[in-house]
């Protein structure tokens, strides 16, 4: 039998860096899996389609794979904005759907049919602020790109950061095509209360934000979100990217995780395979369509072709490792991931490792 | 009491003087010429007459009305119209659709009354049209009125212009040389044209430079030099007026 | 200097020359009457190359002129003044005169100068408005920049569209006296006019110009002579 | 403000205006000789960026980024050639239409070589956290090349287009095509040499500005936007107004932060733009006569 | 009445694909035709403005979203905090809000959506006259560049405010109920229906736009694009022509957003955006300027294969090439390519070159 799988993803537009590695991390696994023989001997017939990260797109592509393609469930979008679109159109489709987009508002309030593999931004912002109590910082500035990411990550730092006993004294959020922050850099160094920056985004502009920190001479310590993730950023901002402490999923740092770690082979070879059948590094963006067609995968083998049944086997899939963390989901929770999926990493000499404080 | 009347115009461009201190009426009735070198500032005349741009100083009042500030299309709709030195005629539109536009001050359809093409509006849009087709006629062009006006002949499109501007059914008509680029026969019918245009009660005003046409059938003539008036008079006078004889008319 | 055999030339698919024959030779004043619409500009903008010839042979000083772009024929020394106000309405009078000698640039920038100071003296009113946009001159002073900007490139032929379009009596005249002037000069002139009269009063020979075929040819007194160029070009006498 | 904050905005906004009215004079020398706005313009700056980063595998940095601008002064060339060049008298919204189609290819184009991520040359002096101190501002030593390359060629674009004589006749061909080819003026070779000339003047606005804001497959989108407003801004065809109007929409924009927060940054500055473009409709410095004369 | 009668096979097409899709159980394909009825709603508009009146407007976007944004903000951001102010209490006595239960089961109260519309249509208009004014004053590339500054304006504008959700934009945002039992909505089962409301909107416009064009007013308006100071010589208020004008087709611009936000169930800022007013002036260029037919079919076109993804990832790309090919080869629009015309023309130029050989 052939089971269809359809994907919405922003392979080109302003969301390519997600879509783009999503849609090729798809196209790879589901040819290994039907490689394979397919699950149970049904092989996988995926339908990728690009919304360019527009919602309207999103919106008819949902309908048309629905209907038309009559798809067992949905991969995808790529972008908050556009799954929060298309969330009601899957319930009332019945059609389970695995968001790639990041907001927690995804799956809280839970929606049955709705499912999300990125890790939740709280426990990236948990996780920042846990750094930052122990390495005494208590005045901060936040910076957040203009996309869905940012802006959620932004929401987050804000209502988290008084648990903490943290307090926010500067907030901007710059546009995704920004070329130059060294005017907004300038004004929130003015701000001598500042003790460290976490700049929250998915988009390049993360690497000119470190190059113009650390061009104004500026050696606060620079946070960046679970976005940083791609060592593309790294290669970009070069020497300013030294130093830069992030919350990540262990995708980055696979080789020198302990031999026991559950994640470890299967990053291992999800990375290896990636890197040699596309010629670019991994990134956790990937990893979060990775992701979601294994989670999918195994809960066809539970469901077989049935809308239902596959939605009942993901919400019942427990300590299932991925690349985002171990999953374990629930009625309650559609993410399945607390917050150890995150560790800190840094950059030293242009390469991701493990944070291990000062 | 004039229809028309200049009273000390002026009209700076930057350094130059285009027009200085220019004065005269026109009657009622009258065909009245405006002659002079080139550059005197006889469309720059025009030009402030027909609210194109204001004038530096001085003042026009039409129908005994000061025209200061009004827009070209409000001094239009008092009841004056024009034709412009080069033919500027409304491109991709048909010579009778031309004309129709014409009788835009003489009707009223507003953009709801178009859009829902209330009942009203289809009388008047068969006047407009009707009476439109008349002056087509007038000007003994309604052979051309479904071809496209911008590809007829250049004395054609003259003739457009003419039925165009008599379609507001002015009181006034201000002419930029009508009879340029027309061959003797054709000046001499638009000659023809200008007097059948006075015996229907237009009082016209008008710029040219075929001396033939304008000795013949204007009433009056005001000379222009460098931007001031230097005569005004009939044009059995003008013509032996050594001043404009030396510079404009030269020697037979 | 310039002869024409058989030109065949028009817009798309409508032809308005139909063979037309005609020569121009050195240091004459040869002009082309006709009515509006006969195709006088299409014979003239056919020459200098910006309508594309059907059939037929234009030669121009023993150069094959219908194969030769448009833009390289004034460089051989045929230019032409356009009907109506061509200029470069955004740019000063002096540059148009500039632009007008593009042709002789390469001889550097004393023979521009003297040739800029030539026009100058020719129409002394652009020496005035040598500063301002051409676009806001007035009507005559457009067509007199038109022709000083062509007679620029020290042509050897000049082909003038009428002209005295729109310009003051007084004006006329003395375009028709630049004319002859050129002529005095050495130069060869292709008028095209609306004025017969003037023209041929002023040139050697003359052509009429009917529907796109020449219907009578000669020399100009013979023209004014003729009854048929008499009724339909020269009208009742003043 | 402090003079240090206050000198570190006002580098900013040099350094953003600089790249603004590179790319506005691009959109000028096209404009000077056909009349129409090439909004692919933003895509040369592309080209240059990326090409340039491709070389450096094979050559040193200098040698990149000269054989880069002619590659792309060579697509500038070819784009006209095939799309430009045979067209008979096209209207200008014709060629606007086909300059932004022109544009989105060029995009895909872009999409299809180098991929979505971002590049980058290197600094031509020091690396990215090198910087000099002046009162007390941080300053990074490519923005003064960004400003130096771009006033270079806002001279040199003014000298040639003012008193050379393939200036004077490019100019001509926008003002009537005509009358050009009547005076002798090859008017297509003028029209490919526009686009040349822009290509190139874009190309190494890319390299130059590669190493500070990246390049990527779609900068130019934005770039062309923030180029055509300074354009429009300064008065079309007016390089001195494109470099006013370019500091000025840069300063603008980097003190803009220190009142209203940066997400309305944009919307902001446009405001202030057009308010000044309401005031003077011809632009800063675009004669109103020559804007009244030339029509859509 | 003619022009009734020229969109009567128009509506004839319309009815027959419904029955077309509905025998051959392909209903699917009215959800799009739905969605590019609503964008050639705006086209049309569009077309009259730059056409008829000849003024460019590069914001077009910018009125689209202006009616989506509004509309969606106001029908779903609950007014429960503020259920005692005054204003609320006074709005909800005149019967505009509407009181109702979200998915979650949290009460809503909203403003209702013929309020909202009401609102949203209102405030396009007068955001049209007020920017028209000085606007409409500028000519050429100086228009080109005031309305895409406009568009890029109320782009930021949606992407910065939280009211409007930033980059998400708006999701859930209610059924648009017309007359009790007929809604705008993207309920699977109000698609026919639907299909019947875009299209019926569509067709009164086209109706209202044709005979727009073909009146005293069109008449002017055209007079206004072939020579501005001739049309002024007549008498012709072009000001207050153009900006009338404007304000239509700013109107149906935002007719078009309401209505397709409450259809999709959401907005997104990429509606605003400035590639998508290029869009659609490229749109109606290849529609052939001041041609309404050729804009609508062109509109239609489009949109359709777009919003189903036909061309994939190669959607801009496409679309590029299509713009090329027609201003290359049919510079006056798509109808000049009219296939019958061509072949009578042909016949006519052979007999005519015959004639010229006798
Ligand atoms: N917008 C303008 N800016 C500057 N000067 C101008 C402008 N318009 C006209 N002029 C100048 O004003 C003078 C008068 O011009 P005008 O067009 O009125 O002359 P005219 O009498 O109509 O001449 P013609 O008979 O040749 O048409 C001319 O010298 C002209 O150059
Ligand atoms: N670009 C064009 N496309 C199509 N037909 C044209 C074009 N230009 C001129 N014609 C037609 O060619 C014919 C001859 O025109 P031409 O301009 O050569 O006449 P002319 O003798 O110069 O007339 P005039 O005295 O009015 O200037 C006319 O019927 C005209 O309509
Ligand atoms: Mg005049
Ligand atoms: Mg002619």
């Amino acid at each position: 039998e052939n089971i269809k799988v359809g994907a919405i993803l922003a392979v080109t537009g302003g969301a390519s860096f997600l879509g783009g590695p999503e849609a090729r991390s798809l196209e790879m696994m589901v040819e290994d899996i039907n490689a394979k023989g397919g699950i149970n001997g049904n092989t996988i017939e995926l339908i990728i389609k690009d919304s360019a990260g527009s919602p309207e797109k999103a919106i008819s592509f949902a309908k048309q794979l629905i209907e038309e393609e009559k798809v067992l469930a949905i991969i995808g979008p790529s972008t908050s904005g556009e799954t929060m679109k298309i969330k009601n159109i899957c319930q009332e489709a019945k059609t389970p759907l695995l968001s790639c987009g990041a907001a927690e508002v995804i799956v809280d309030p839970v929606a049955s049919y709705v499912f999300k593999t990125p890790q939740k931004d709280s426990f990236a912002a948990k996780k920042i602020f846990m750094e930052m109590n122990k390495l005494g910082i208590s005045k901060i500035a936040v910076l957040a790109g203009n996309t869905g990411f940012g802006q959620a990550g932004k929401g987050q730092l804000l209502a988290i950061a008084p648990e903490f006993g943290i307090e926010v004294v500067e907030v901007e959020v710059y546009d995704k095509k920004s070329n130059d922050l060294s005017a907004v850099v300038a004004k929130i160094k003015a701000n001598k209360d500042v003790q460290a920056v976490v700049n929250w985004s998915i988009v390049p502009a993360q690497a000119i934000v470190a190059k113009n920190m650390r061009q104004a001479g500026w050696e606060v310590p620079l946070f960046q979100s679970h976005g940083f993730g791609n060592i593309k950023y790294v290669q970009a901002a070069g020497a300013a990217a030294e130093g830069i402490i992030f919350p990540a999923g262990r995708l980055l740092i696979a080789e020198s995780l302990a031999d026991d770690n559950p994640q470890k082979a299967l990053l291992m070879e999800y990375k290896k395979n990636y890197e040699a059948k596309f010629n670019e590094p991994a990134s956790t963006f990937g990893g979060h369509g990775y992701d979601a067609i294994t989670i999918l995968a195994a809960a066809i083998a539970e469901g077989g072709n049935d809308r239902d049944k596959v939605r009942d086997a993901i919400e019942n899939l427990k300590g299932f490792a991925g690349t985002g963390g171990v999953f374990n989901f629930s009625a309650e929770d559609h993410n399945g991931l607390d917050i150890d999926a995150f560790q800190m990493l840094t950059v030293k000499d242009g390469k991701f490792v493990a944070y291990t404080g000062k | 009491m004039a229809l028309l009347e200049v009273n000390k115009l002026s009209k700076r461009f930057g350094g130059l003087l285009a027009v200085n201190d220019v004065s005269f009426h026109v009657e009622p009735g009258q065909i009245k010429a405006v002659i002079g070198p080139n550059g005197a500032g006889k469309t720059t005349l025009f030009n402030m007459i027909s609210g194109t741009f204001p004038a530096s100083s001085g003042s026009v009042s039409f129908q005994g009305r000061k025209l200061k500030r009004k827009k070209p299309f409000q001094i239009a709709s008092l009841g004056m119209a024009r034709t412009f030195q080069n033919i500027k005629m409304f491109s991709g539109m048909t010579a009778l659709e031309n004309v129709m536009v014409g009788r835009h001050i003489q009707s009223h359809a507003g953009f709801f009354a178009s859009m829902f093409r209330m009942p009203w509006t289809w009388k008047e849009e068969r006047d407009i049209r009707e009476k439109s087709l008349e002056l087509l006629a007038l000007l003994e062009i309604e052979k051309y009125a479904h071809t496209e006006a911008s590809s007829l002949a250049f004395g054609q499109q003259r003739a457009v212009e003419l039925a165009r501007a008599l379609a507001l059914e002015p009181s006034l008509l201000l002419l930029d040389e009508p009879a340029a680029g027309l061959n003797i026969y054709e000046t001499a019918e638009v000659g023809r044209l200008i007097m059948k245009i006075r015996d229907l009660g237009i009082t016209v005003l008008l710029v040219e430079h075929d001396m033939s046409l304008v000795m013949d059938i204007s009433d009056e003539i005001v000379v222009l030099c460098f931007g001031e008036k230097i005569a005004e008079d009939i044009p059995k006078n003008i013509q032996q007026d050594p001043e404009v004889i030396k510079i404009y008319l030269g020697e037979e | 200097m310039l002869r024409i055999r058989n030109l065949v030339s028009g817009y798309g698919k409508i032809k308005v020359l139909k063979n037309v024959s005609m020569h121009v030779d050195p240091g004459e004043i040869v002009t082309i009457l006709g009515a509006n619409g006969a195709g006088k500009t299409t014979l003239l903008s056919t020459i200098a190359g910006l309508v594309r010839a059907n059939s037929g042979e234009a030669e121009f000083k023993s150069n094959n002129i219908l194969k030769i772009k448009a833009s390289a024929i004034p460089g051989l020394g045929c230019v032409m003044v356009p009907e109506g106000r061509q200029v470069f309405a955004a740019m000063t009078v002096e540059e148009n005169l500039l632009l007008g000698g593009h042709a002789v640039q390469k001889q550097g920038r004393k023979v521009l100068t003297a040739l800029l100071e030539h026009q100058y003296e020719l129409f002394p009113i652009l020496r005035d408005r040598k500063d301002q946009l051409a676009g806001t001159l007035s009507g005559g002073e457009q067509q007199m920049l038109a022709m000083g900007r062509a007679l620029m490139s020290k042509p050897s032929l000049v082909m003038m569209d009428e002209p005295s379009t729109g310009l003051a009596p007084l004006i006329v005249k003395e375009i028709f006296q630049i004319i002859v002037r050129l002529r005095d000069e050495g130069n060869t002139v292709l008028l095209v006019e609306q004025n017969a009269k003037a023209a041929l009063g002023i040139a050697d020979r003359g052509y009429v110009l009917e529907t796109g075929k020449i219907i009578v040819q000669g020399p100009a007194e013979d023209l004014l002579a003729n009854k048929d160029v008499q009724r339909a070009y020269l009208g009742r006498e003043k | 403000m402090t003079t240090e904050l206050f000198i570190q905005y006002l580098m900013a906004g040099i350094t953003y205006g600089s790249i603004y009215a590179i790319v506005a004079i691009g959109f000028n020398i096209i404009y000077n000789t056909t009349g129409i706005i090439n909004f692919a313009q933003g895509e040369f700056v592309m080209f240059g960026g990326m090409i340039a980063i491709s070389l450096l595998q094979f050559m040193p940095l200098p040698m990149a980024i000269i054989v880069a601008v002619l590659i792309t002064m060579l697509i500038g060339a070819m784009i006209e050639i095939c799309f430009i060049r045979w067209l008979k008298s096209p209207s200008v919204l014709r060629m606007i239409i086909i300059t932004i189609g022109i544009s989105i290819l060029s995009r895909e184009v872009g999409v299809h070589v180098w991929g979505e991520s971002i590049r980058s040359l290197p600094y031509f002096f020091g690396n990215e956290i090198t910087s000099f101190v002046i009162f007390g501002a941080h300053i990074s030593p490519q923005v003064l090349w960004v400003v130096a390359a771009s006033g270079l060629m806002v001279i040199g674009l003014g000298i040639f287009f003012k008193t050379t004589s393939v200036g004077r006749e490019m100019r001509a061909c926008a003002s009537n095509r005509k009358a050009a080819t009547l005076c002798g003026i090859n008017t297509q070779n003028m029209v490919t040499l526009s686009f040349i000339l822009s290509a190139g003047i874009g190309a190494l606005a890319g390299c130059v500005m590669s190493p500070i804001t990246y390049s990527q497959y779609d900068m130019g989108t934005g770039l062309a936007i923030k180029g055509f407003t300074v354009a429009i801004l300064g008065g079309l065809g007016s390089s001195g107004g494109a470099v006013a109007a370019g500091l000025l929409l840069g300063v603008i924009e980097a003190f803009s932060v220190s009142v209203v927060p940066l997400a309305f940054q944009d919307a902001i500055s446009i405001a202030i733009l057009l308010t000044i473009l309401f005031v003077r409709p011809q632009g800063l410095f675009g004669s109103k006569e020559a804007a009244g004369l030339s029509e859509f | 009445m003619k022009k009734l009668l020229s969109v009567l096979p128009l509506l004839a097409l319309v009815i027959g694909i419904h029955f077309l899709t509905s025998a051959t159980d392909t209903m699917f394909y009215l959800t799009q035709m739905t969605m590019s009825a609503y964008y050639s709603l705006l086209i049309i508009g569009l077309c009259v403005l730059m056409g008829y009146a000849g003024q460019i407007s590069l914001g077009h976007a910018g009125f689209f979203a202006i009616g989506g944004y509004i509309s969606a903000a106001l029908t779903t951001h609950s007014l429960v905090p503020y259920k005692d102010s005054a204003l609320v209490v006074f709005l909800n006595s005149a019967g505009m809000l509407m009181s109702g239960q979200d998915l979650y089961g949290g009460t809503l109260l909203v403003v209702s959506p013929w309020a909202a519309c009401i609102v949203a249509v209102s405030t396009a208009a007068i955001i049209a006259v007020i920017i028209g004014i000085p606007v409409l004053k500028l000519k050429g590339h100086y228009l080109a560049m005031a309305t895409l500054g406009f568009g890029i304006i109320i782009y930021r504008v949606v992407l910065a405010l939280e009211y409007f959700g930033e980059a998400d934009g708006i999701s859930e945002v209610p059924a648009f109920v017309l007359i009790p039992g007929l809604s705008v909505s993207g309920n699977f089962s109000d698609r026919v229906a639907n299909y019947y409301i875009a299209w019926g909107l569509l067709l009164v416009g086209m109706v209202l736009l044709l005979n727009l064009i073909d009146s005293r007013v069109g008449r002017a308006l055209r007079g206004i694009h072939g020579s501005g100071e001739a049309a002024d010589a007549m008498g012709v208020n072009t000001s207050r022509f153009k900006l009338q004008t404007f304000v239509l087709s700013a109107v149906f611009a935002a007719v078009a957003g309401v209505f397709l936000t409450h259809y999709n169930g959401g907005i997104g800022p990429s509606e605003a955006g400035v590639m998508k007013s290029v869009r659609y002036v490229a749109i109606v260029a290849v529609g052939g300027m001041a041609h309404l037919w050729g804009a609508l079919l062109m509109g239609i076109v489009l949109n359709f294969l777009s919003l189903r993804g036909v061309f994939g990832s190669y959607d801009d790309a496409v679309f590029g090439l299509i713009l090329i090919l027609i201003m290359l080869f049919a510079p006056n629009g798509i109808l000049s390519l009219n296939i019958r015309h061509r072949l009578k023309q042909l016949v006519n130029r052979g007999k005519q070159d015959r004639e010229e050989e006798v």
